[in-house]
């Protein structure tokens, strides 16, 4: 298996792709406290997510999308890390996730990244050399943004 | 300027090899794998002859055209005016001045939008349909809220043709001035029955333009055949350079065309109370236009015109008839269309895994396709799509690469599966 | 990328036999004799690291860009995005997402008299001057015809420099909403006091654009210095490539301002019905760009700022010196214009002889000059001449070349006196 | 000498630049029957005739001409040539005159100059090669042509 072979394996962690055909956090909420959308004009990709509130913290979160495996994937990865967490928490998560996927070469970033473990979203750090699919893994946080754009952290 | 018409045998085959061994990049790796080239639709990659005529234009012949008294100017101007006899002869336009150099297709569209956009009354509706590129769309969608002018759109059959009787329906009642039209589609492959289209807009009192942005490409092109009365197309999908455009128009639609872009060269005379303008083609050119990019889409042109688009659509069609029966055995993969002509272009989409996975996965491999809603995003939801993969081949692909296509795409699939 | 501003003496010391040997045309010979190259104010000739550039780009990575998921896509993306980065940077733009590629500084003037053009209201007016450029002059005459704008004339002094008073009065009643003005003369020479004029302009409550043609060139360019709304440049004239050409505006105006040509990638969504638009400078940008023309336009600006403008301009300051002394002894020749600031651009009349004449016979010796209106016709006519003849000077020029052409001038004056 | 000095030479022949300076045929007729204008908007340049006719015969031709030598040699050359012939041969002289300026390449034009001589105009024959200064010479013509719009020949 040669570098390249393995770089592909490692953009496609078996995690993304089991994750794209068979998400765990799938679905729609009854009654969610705040909802967001991520559109991607682009290649018409959608995330939808459903937010329950319990005080400040996330108790539970729940998306629909319509996406490639990265898009796909990372919603789903996304709700799980999220759960439980503050708003405050969440949005600092979602720094971090941003940060992963350009070039570590702040020290910033390091120095976070000790704050706010990413856990299993770190199997998208090699989009990092994939700029246009960037956006893909992304989608979900934008609508996590849009749902938070009403709360006060 | 080399002959069209060449139509022995031999010349119907086309020597791949040697044809690839002028294309410099072909021999890149990508991924530490041999590039598989599979997106000449989006911008085909040029042989030495073209990068040479440019390089040596700025190397040994060079200097701003027009009224220029000086042997470098008058010899520039007469190689950039002679690559205008060249297009003329490349269309089978009926005059030189016929042939206005733009910067790509989507500028030519526009120009036409504007200028003959200007000739249409409120009221009169412009005609194109639902396989339109966005540069074939977009325009006219700015035209219709600038002047009201009507924008119809003609449907397409689930084939992925052209729907004729409701063509012929939308051009009842009178009121469509200009059809717009592709003449082949850069998703579906569709080569759109021109000159029938062009019969029956003439009929019912319509002009015609076809976007020959992908047909130019594939077979030989002669606007007087077609009976059009506008043509564009586009250098770099010609194996031709960046930045270098056609529009073709009849003499006299030119000539009643108010211009477009004002500046130097498009003029007459100036005084600061009014402007004249000079003569088509000209009127059209306004400022220093793509010079060296000229000479370069002459040299693509007498390349392709060397080969021969015998040769070439030849190839191009066994291709594509190997890439259909072969794609076909790939479990979960459904080509998009099934037009009655098709180009070297197809479109697919694969069950359980999402277009954009398919092209980054074989781009690990050296593959490149393209994958999206090639910027025809009204097509996409008239095909219930929100993007496909699209393999598209030119004159140096070759069969083992459409075979590594379809191999890698059962492993993807394996994969995701 | 290399820095503007290397200020060392050795650096202000241009080494002009090094700089000739990287530009391969300055090696041929015409009618015979070594081609003096004196006419770069019509367009410059290309260095070896701009044609290599671009030969390169083709060679080894192309193919279209944005949206490509493939590694040759992606890689030409990042090239030719990173371009717009070296241009901010060339001009001191705030943001790189205010620079928009056009093919010229034509289409980039067109381009706002069109969408900007588009924010103005009838009665508002349009205020240039009597040196511009056809490039600077029709675009606003078109508007004026389109729109209802009325287009103010603001005369320059014998000298040839902008009349200040009579430009302040002509902003006094304050309907002026855009000031377009050269920032340097492509027939006189003049280097207009631009901030001076952005200052009052402002005052008024006018924005002003600055046709950068020929100055960005010959000093280093600072928009946020000059404080300019707009600033245009064409690339062939900066020894870059043909085909490009660059507009840069305040990022609040591009967002403010509708769309110019509508196509691919200038879109955010399209439906038949409706489109909306990307994002700038994206939606200035239709349909393919000038991909490896903007690859050689980088270049250009990275091997311009190698050598330094400091060098650049005291290399031009003395050739200009030198040419207007030298010029000033050919019997019955007369300098056109007085200018306070010039740039390496000579205009001149000869007794008895016709600038025609002139331009033949200099060019019959191997020396290549402009003459004519030089796309200033206006201008002609307020100097009451109807041509003159034109010598400019670029990074390439030798001294001794100037001294060819005065002896040159001396000779042809005899043979026709 | 190199051949690109005597090129030079032969475009700017003697009598050229001499007619140039010193017009022997410039001026305005007091009556002149039919009138003519050619204007060249790229470069200024401006020629007008007056032309006297006796029946369908040049009587006399004059020309008021402001351009390069190119020009103003031609419209004197033009004129002198003109003079006594009938409105049918002069316009043979014009299609001569054009004949020579581009390439020699058909026998029908080698055919007509023994038709038509050419005279003096002969000189222009080096502009050839010089495209872009064709138009200079052609400019008295253009006039010619335009005082006989009204005459039929
Ligand atoms: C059918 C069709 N029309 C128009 C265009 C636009 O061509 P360009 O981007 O060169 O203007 C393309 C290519 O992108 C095309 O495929
Ligand atoms: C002052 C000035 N403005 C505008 C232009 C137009 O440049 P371009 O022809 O490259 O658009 C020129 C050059 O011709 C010029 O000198």
């Amino acid at each position: 298996m040669n570098s390249s072979t393995a770089e592909r394996d490692a953009l496609y962690d078996r995690l993304i792709v089991e994750r794209a055909r068979k998400p765990l956090h799938a679905g729609r909420l009854d009654a969610p406290d705040v909802q967001g959308e991520g559109r991607n004009p682009l290649c018409g990709d959608k995330t939808h997510l459903d937010i329950a509130l319990n005080g400040h913290h996330i108790q539970d979160i729940r998306h629909q999308t319509r996406g490639c495996a990265i898009c796909s994937a990372a919603a789903d990865l996304m709700a799980e890390r999220l759960r439980g967490e503050t708003v405050t928490q969440a949005l600092q998560v979602a720094d971090r996730f941003k940060a992963l996927l350009v070039e570590p070469s702040s020290s910033a970033v390091v120095e976070k990244s000790h704050q706010v473990p990413l856990g299993a979203l770190e199997v998208f750090a090699p989009l990092r050399s994939h700029k246009a699919r960037i956006r893909c893994a992304e989608l979900p946080w934008v609508a996590l943004e849009e749902a938070f754009s009403h709360v006060d952290g | 300027m080399a002959t069209h018409t060449a139509k022995s045998p031999a010349a119907s085959q086309l020597d791949v090899q040697a044809i690839r061994a002028q294309f410099p990049i072909l021999a890149e790796k990508v991924h530490d794998r041999p590039l598989v080239f599979l997106d000449s639709a989006a911008s085909a990659q040029k042989p030495n002859a073209v990068i040479d005529s440019m390089a040596n234009t700025m190397r040994h012949q060079y200097a701003n055209i027009h009224r220029g008294l000086h042997w470098m100017s008058e010899r520039t101007t007469e190689a950039y005016e002679g690559v205008r006899d060249l297009v003329a002869g490349f269309l089978n336009a009926p005059s030189r001045e016929e042939i206005v150099f733009t910067r790509n297709s989507t500028e030519a569209i526009n120009l036409v939008a504007h200028s003959f956009g200007a000739l249409l009354r409120p009221g009169q509706a412009v005609l194109i349909s639902q396989m339109e590129h966005h540069a074939n769309l977009v325009p006219w969608q700015m035209l219709r809220d600038r002047a009201g002018i009507e924008l119809r759109i003609a449907p397409i059959t689930d084939d992925g043709d052209l729907d004729m009787e409701a063509y012929k329906a939308f051009l009842a009642d009178g009121k469509v001035g200009l059809v717009a039209i592709t003449h082949m589609s850069n998703v579906l492959g569709t080569i759109t029955p021109a000159s029938q289209i062009a019969e029956v807009a003439h009929a019912a009192g319509a002009l015609v333009l076809f976007d020959g942005s992908q047909a130019v490409v594939h077979h030989k092109t002669d606007v007087q055949a077609l009976d059009a009365d506008f043509y564009t197309f586009t250098g770099h999908k010609l194996y031709g350079p960046t930045g270098i455009g056609v529009l073709w128009a009849r003499r006299a639609l030119l000539e009643q065309m108010p211009p477009f872009l004002g500046g130097g060269d498009m003029i007459s005379t100036v005084t600061f109370e009014r402007s004249t303008w000079a003569n088509i083609p000209h009127k059209f050119e306004a400022g220093t236009p793509a010079i060296v990019e000229t000479m370069g889409l002459g040299a693509a042109i007498e390349w392709v015109s060397q080969v021969g688009f015998d040769a070439i659509a030849a190839h191009e069609a066994a291709l594509t008839a190997h890439a259909l029966q072969r794609l076909a055995t790939v479990p979960g993969l459904k080509i998009v269309g099934n037009p009655r002509m098709r180009g070297g272009v197809v479109s697919f989409t694969m069950e359980d895994v999402h277009p954009h996975d398919i092209a980054t996965l074989l781009d690990r491999n050296g593959i490149a396709i393209r994958a999206g809603h090639h910027c025809a995003e009204p097509l996409m939801r008239r095909l219930g799509l929100s993007a496909t993969a699209r393999a598209s081949f030119g004159i140096y692909t070759q069969k083992e690469e459409i075979d590594v296509l379809a191999d890698t795409l059962v492993r993807i699939r394996d994969f995701f599966v």
